[in-house]
């Protein structure tokens, strides 16, 4: 029988197994460059959205970095990161956490990698947060959203920063918002994708209503689509039939765009007021089918909330943007520069601090935590979670159509400060939303 | 004599097709049974049934004094029936050896046995002395995929006799096997069963070998058992004659050369579909 | 009154799309036992290609409702381009080897095609919305729908029934239906199986291309909106009977109908309509609801 | 029995080899070698059953699920590795099993999507829950072994032996299962199942039996990733997908040997690493590319090389 038969291979794949497992090539950091990997969606649904914006937002501010040539306030600082030139290593975060986790000991056990500025995902965040801990890895995530990586899953850090609001911030300013110029809103339901992030955005929202306008009432029907579904006949019929007129949605990308065109063609962005926290992502892409006159967020003061902030470093990296890819920066473009800039800005300060030399990990470190810098549009302020949280001022508007300059602007924008929607350090935002966002400066 | 087998009124119909109606036949130890008919007269279902491959549409089996209806082929298997087949159900890419002592494992072993190691100093020996017992022995290491038709038929009688069965049945033993051939591997078979003792029901179209090794004959027609009497009696029967013999029968070994061979291809052909 | 009328719009639009998005999958299958893992970029490259020829058509003077002629073209180049360019270049190979290896070989196709699609169009979405604006909107029971998502039950109506039709009544159907009960009698008669199984991958692409081609007006074109197909189609194969196209259309009713009613009635539990039907029929009728007979061994 | 196995031989070679290198191993070459063992040995179970004629497309059910059950121990307080993957690899094999009487009533490419149909039903279930974090699944925290808690590197370097010493001893045990009665049967049914029926043996009950022990390692291997990676989520523990790089890894590792799934799942770890890192927006290009040129240049997997290497030494060219 096959099976019974003597393989004398085996002593093959001892030598086999060992031979591969035993090449301990990892890859020699040279000296005098900073390898900086960025990781963020190259390939499926998060791309377009999200991934290759931020990436093309990380480079130009890399490349700046590296030339010397960022604009003030960074403009006498040097080329590279105190003084050494930025490798970069942008690679794809798609598929799953445990798939980014492994890729993440690679990137740092194999290649040598000093820091990481990355990650767009929450749930890829979340997964790194404790590996990045375990391997005394500095890490900036710059955009994911999730309140939980210094909530819960670490409450302590030492080496990750995340270098904007998360999710709480999002909900408490839209709310907010509903509350200064819908006072008089007779309910609102919702349209979220039916996985971690869709049912965040929602739970924030949802309590942030139910503090502010606690006599509005919610819907009992909010529609929950499977994400990357693209297909929303039957959800958009239920919305048009639901009475309430203001609905609350945190699409993105794909799915949202595909909401955006089958909505029009139905006429629901006429019947109903739509809320969309996120879809600052494609008005430039939709140009005219964006539909004028929903609310809008950016998770921030970034993308088309930033299109007239009359600054040096603004001005010049909407330029450059611009002129490169055509199409104005996105909120992922500036989420990412900014955190690259967190760097640029935590090196130099620490070099400056160590006399002018190369500083240590836990030099960088110091001078990062609990420090404001400026990012491209709006200061940064590192001031929660032991200084290691940003926070930053908040925009919502209402999108509309600019006839003169043919283009998409936002209109009756509000801001926020940062202690006014973000929950005060040491605070559970979602405990911080239920007992009425005490401490909160508005 | 002691009843081994008795099946009563059994019936089995597919839709409108009656493949079995009225059958009632007394087996009983150490009987030596031809099963004749033509091609699709319900020989192959009648075994099937007995066997627990087809499930009866109505009637009653009983071995050895228990029902055995309605039970899976490895139950009645195990109790004592085995069957042979048309086609020989062998392991092809295996050698013969192989293909018997997987044989010989699967009846030996039970409970906690099934985890003791397959291969066996004293299982090889009864492996072995099987082969010598079918007259293979020389094919012991050859795959069963490159077998003689007529040693591949061997192997698969010789594997549906290792667990020593009260009865065993066999599916057209000779079918597609050469003329020449067929005395041989029939003094074989019946040497050896006749060793175990084993009562036998073989379905045969050569009528000499019905002559030969036979001292029973069931004839097929149509569904039914139209005669169930010794060899010399059935032979002769009319109804046997006209339905189940036919012209092409003759007393004369020539004659049913050509006869007995093609009705053997055809049923081989054809038996899968009669089954299914 | 309203919302059932509106559950059962909804409903139909949405397993119309669940046919479209299945059929060439279940064609496929049915015919060469193969599950093609790669109708997932059929679909894809379909929606791709459309949305491109769309967007070129409605840059020329031409009369606008011309632009659907854009689509069905798509669906032909993919179809018959793929369709060959993996059957006779790939898959053929592999006719000889286990049913799982060519699974896997679809699967590597996948892969590649995924690849292959963002070489070619990059990662920004395309869209094509032109022809759902051209037919505009339709109120019915005081509920405005696109008209263009109402053809979508028609075409699945005309190519369900054209399926079937061409199965049952034409030569080659029956050709083919010849190759499906058994493959070596066809061979052993004359079938030229070679031809049918080439004709029937390229009518299966061309399905699964046409779905993409016509979804593509309503969805942003963009990475990844093959991945999702692939599941649904099978969920719909698997609850109606793998390679049966009866099956596939009572599938992507009873998924599309329970889907709008959950939508309508208790929308949290969307995202299990289509599991828990999966579930259901799995634990009753494994074989799906529409499973072609399987000849026995002995 | 009288003779040395020789499989058992180098399979604990390389256990020595492997275990010894532990201790100098860089991390990262220690941390794709856990991945592979744990790989390996989903690879394996689905090697029982293609030894029995069957393919799964759908072990990422039993490979999820082993992860899900373990991390969520540790949810509630348990962090022993040792009982963590121990009821992970239980509760696959539970599921198998139950699972198992409907399955092992299909054959051929209907076996294989019924358990890609179960295994996205996993995945649907995981993704509505938000309490195990929905599409994020959530983190899981270093374990402690027997009330060793390491530290550090240490982490991985015990969990590596842990795991070493249980593949090892699953797999001689598999290697040895096969030369039993019940093991030998996977080539009866695999071969002709009506002559096992008709031998007296239900050829449904060595198939379940399989069925249980490929869901037991599989879950086994789940477990092992969510302790090595430290995370669970569903798209890489549940997804069809991931079902698919099984079968891929089987595949590559050829039908020969026990040990090769181990090799198949490194040399898989191998091309996704370097095809991330060398084209990080083509990668999924390479790796079909890679399986599409295993299944047609190399039928029967890379343990075919070393056969033929071995062939060709024994017999020089005339």
């Amino acid at each position: 029988m096959k099976i019974l038969r003597k393989s004398g291979r085996a002593t093959l794949l001892a030598t086999g197994l060992a031979a591969a497992l035993g090449a301990t090539a990892g890859l020699a950091n040279a000296a005098e460059t900073v390898v900086m990997a960025v990781p963020t969606f190259l390939t499926g649904a998060g791309a377009p959205a999200f991934g290759v914006p931020a990436r093309n937002g990380a480079e130009i501010i890399i490349e700046a970095i590296n030339k010397g040539k960022l604009p003030a306030p960074y403009n006498n600082s040097g080329k590279g990161l105190a003084g050494r030139q930025i490798q970069a290593l942008i690679y794809d975060e798609s598929g799953g956490g445990v798939k980014q986790v492994a890729e993440f000991r690679n990137k740092v056990q194999k290649q040598g990698v000093d820091l990481f500025v990355g990650y767009i995902s929450s749930g890829t965040c979340a997964a790194i947060t404790p590996v990045a801990e375990e391997l005394k890895m500095l890490t900036i995530f710059p955009i994911c959203g999730t309140p939980r990586i210094f909530e819960e899953i670490d409450k302590n850090p030492k080496y990750v920063f995340r270098t904007m609001g998360h999710a709480t911030a999002d909900g408490v300013a839209e709310a907010m918002y509903v509350k200064a110029n819908m006072p008089d809103v007779k309910g609102y339901t919702g349209i979220n994708q039916n996985y971690a992030w869709g049912q965040d955005s929602w739970r924030d929202f949802d309590l942030a209503m139910k503090q502010l306008m606690p006599n509005v009432p919610v819907s009992e029907k909010t529609q929950w689509p499977k994400i990357f579904s693209g297909q929303y006949g039957a959800e958009i019929s239920a919305l048009m039939l639901s009475k309430e007129p203001l609905v609350h949605s945190s699409l993105w990308g794909g799915d949202l765009e595909a909401f955006i065109f089958q909505g029009s063609a139905r006429g629901l962005f006429r019947k109903k007021k739509l809320l969309f926290s996120v879809a600052d992502t494609s008005v430039y892409r939709l140009g005219k089918k964006a539909p004028a006159g929903a609310i809008l967020g950016a998770r921030g003061p970034y993308g088309i909330f930033a299109a007239n902030v009359d600054t040096p470093l603004n001005k010049w990296f909407r330029k450059v943007y611009s002129d490169r890819y055509s199409t104005p920066p996105v909120g992922g473009s500036y989420q990412a520069a900014q955190g690259v800039l967190a760097a640029k800005y935590a090196y130099d300060k620490a070099a400056s601090m160590n006399g002018g030399k190369f500083p240590s990990k836990d030099q960088v470190i110091a001078a990062l935590e609990g420090a404001t810098f400026q990012g491209i549009a709006a200061k940064v302020h590192m001031n929660r979670s032991n200084g290691h949280q940003a926070a930053t001022k908040h925009m919502i508007g209402v999108l509309a159509w600019d006839k003169e300059a043919g283009g998409p602007i936002m209109t009756k924008v509000q801001e926020f400060g940062p202690d006014c929607v973000m929950p005060p350090p040491g605070v559970n935002g979602t405990e911080w939303l239920k007992g009425g966002m005490k401490g909160a400066k508005c | 004599m002691t009843i081994v087998l008795e099946v009563r009124d059994l019936q089995k119909t597919f839709g409108a097709v009656v493949a079995a109606k009225d059958i009632n036949v007394t087996v009983n130890e150490h009987e030596i049974i031809g099963i004749i008919g033509a091609n699709g007269a319900g020989k192959t279902t009648f075994v099937n049934m007995v066997t627990g491959y087809l499930k009866p549409t109505s009637g009653q089996i009983e071995f050895a004094g228990r029902s055995i209806m309605g039970l899976p082929p490895r139950d009645i298997t195990t109790l004592g029936i085995s069957r042979s087949f048309q086609i020989p159900q062998v392991f092809l890419s295996e050698s013969v050896f192989d293909n018997l002592l997987m044989a010989y494992a699967i009846t030996e072993a039970t409970g906690l046995g099934l985890l003791s190691p397959l291969l066996n100093d004293a299982r090889a020996a009864r492996v072995d002395s099987h082969l010598e017992r079918y007259q293979i022995a020389q094919y012991r290491n050859a795959l069963a995929s490159t077998l003689p038709q007529g040693v591949r038929k061997l192997l698969d009688i010789a594997m549906a006799a290792v667990s020593k069965p009260t009865i065993l049945m066999l599916d057209e033993p000779t079918s597609g096997i050469s003329v020449e051939e067929k005395f041989g591997l029939m003094d074989i078979i019946m040497e050896a069963l006749r060793q175990d003792q084993t009562t036998v029901l073989f379905i045969e179209h050569d009528m000499e070998i019905v002559e030969r090794y036979v001292s029973r004959v069931l004839a097929f027609y149509q569904g039914e058992i139209i005669c169930d009497a010794p060899t010399a009696e059935a032979l002769v029967d009319p109804g046997v004659r006209e339905f189940v013999i036919g012209e092409e029968y003759h007393r004369t070994r020539t004659g049913s050369e050509n006869a007995g061979e093609n009705a053997g291809e055809n049923a081989g052909e054809n038996g899968g579909g009669e089954d299914a | 009154m309203q919302e059932l009328i509106v559950i059962l719009i909804d409903g139909l639009v949405f397993s119309s799309y669940l046919f479209m998005v299945s059929v060439g999958l279940t064609v496929i299958f049915g015919v060469m036992k193969i599950l093609n893992v790669a109708h997932g970029s059929f679909y894809a490259f379909g929606a791709y290609m459309s949305a491109t020829l769309i967007g070129a058509y409605y840059n020329t003077d031409l009369p606008e409702f011309g632009g659907f002629l854009a689509i069905f073209l798509a669906a032909l180049i993919i179809g018959v381009f793929f369709g060959i360019v993996l059957e006779r270049g790939l898959l053929r190979f592999l006719y000889h080897r286990d049913e799982h290896i060519i699974v896997l070989a679809t699967f590597a196709m996948f892969l590649v095609l995924e690849d292959v699609l963002m070489m070619i169009w990059g990662t920004d979405p395309y869209y094509a919305y032109e022809p759902m604006a051209l037919l505009g909107a339709v109120d019915i029971v005081e509920l405005t729908f696109d008209v263009y998502s109402l053809t979508l039950i028609g075409l699945a109506v005309i190519v369900g029934l054209g399926l079937w039709l061409g199965l049952t009544r034409t030569k080659w159907g029956k050709l083919l239906l010849a190759v499906i009960f058994d493959r070596e009698i066809s061979q052993a008669m004359g079938i030229n199986v070679t031809v049918v199984f080439t004709v029937t991958f390229v009518v299966g692409a061309i399905m699964g291309a046409l779905g993409g081609a016509y979804i593509a007006p309503t969805i942003s074109v963009s990475p990844g909106i093959g991945v999702e197909v692939i599941v649904l189609s099978f969920a719909v194969v698997v609850i109606g009977g793998m390679g049966s196209i009866p099956g596939a259309m009572i599938g992507a009713l009873l998924v599309g109908i329970s889907r709008a009613a959950a939508v309508h009635k208790f929308p949290e539990i969307e995202l299990f309509v289509i599991y828990a039907i999966m579930a259901l029929v799995l634990a009753i009728r494994p074989e799906g609801l529409f499973a072609p007979a399987q000849a026995r061994k002995i | 029995m009288r003779y040395i196995d020789k499989t058992v031989v180098g399979l604990t070679i390389a256990f020595l080899v492997l275990f010894i290198a532990d201790f100098f191993m860089a991390e990262w070459v220690r941390f794709i070698g856990l991945q592979s063992l744990a790989r390996g040995a989903v690879a394996l179970g689905l090697l029982v059953l293609w030894r029995t004629g069957l393919v799964s497309f759908g072990h990422a059910l039993y490979f999820g699920f082993g992860a899900y059950a373990a991390a969520m121990l540790t949810l509630i307080g348990y962090h022993d590795a040792f009982l963590l993957v121990f009821a992970g690899t239980l509760a696959a094999g539970v599921l198998a099993y139950l699972l198992g009487f409907l399955l092992r009533r299909y054959r051929a490419i209907f076996f294989a999507l019924l358990n890609m149909a179960f295994s996205m039903i996993l995945y649907g279930v995981i993704v509505k829950t938000e309490e195990l974090g929905s599409t994020d699944g959530f983190s899981v925290l270093t374990p402690t072994f027997l009330g060793y808690a390491p530290q550090g590197e240490a982490v991985q370097t015990t969990l590596f032996i842990f795991t070493l010493v249980f593949t090892y001893i699953i797999t001689v045990g598999v290697h040895l299962y096969m030369k039993t009665t019940l093991g030998g049967m996977s080539m009866a049914v695999r071969e002709n199942e009506i002559r096992v029926e008709y031998l007296g043996y239900s050829a449904e009950k060595v198939i379940h039996v399989k069925y249980v022990f490929s869901g037991l390692v599989a879950g086994f291997g789940g477990a092992i990733m969510a302790l090595a990676i430290g995370q669970v989520d569903p798209d890489s523990m549940a997804n069809w997908t991931v079902s698919g790089e099984f079968v891929f890894i089987t595949i590559l590792s050829g039908i020969g040997n026990v040990g090769a799934t181990y090799i198949g799942a490194l040399v898989f770890e191998l091309i996704r690493t370097y095809a991330f890192e060398y084209a990080p927006q083509f990668w999924q290009f390479i790796l079909g590319g890679s399986l599409l040129a295993i299944i047609m240049f190399l039928p029967d997997g890379i343990w075919s090389l070393f056969s033929r290497l071995r062939r060709s030494e024994k017999a020089p060219s005339p």
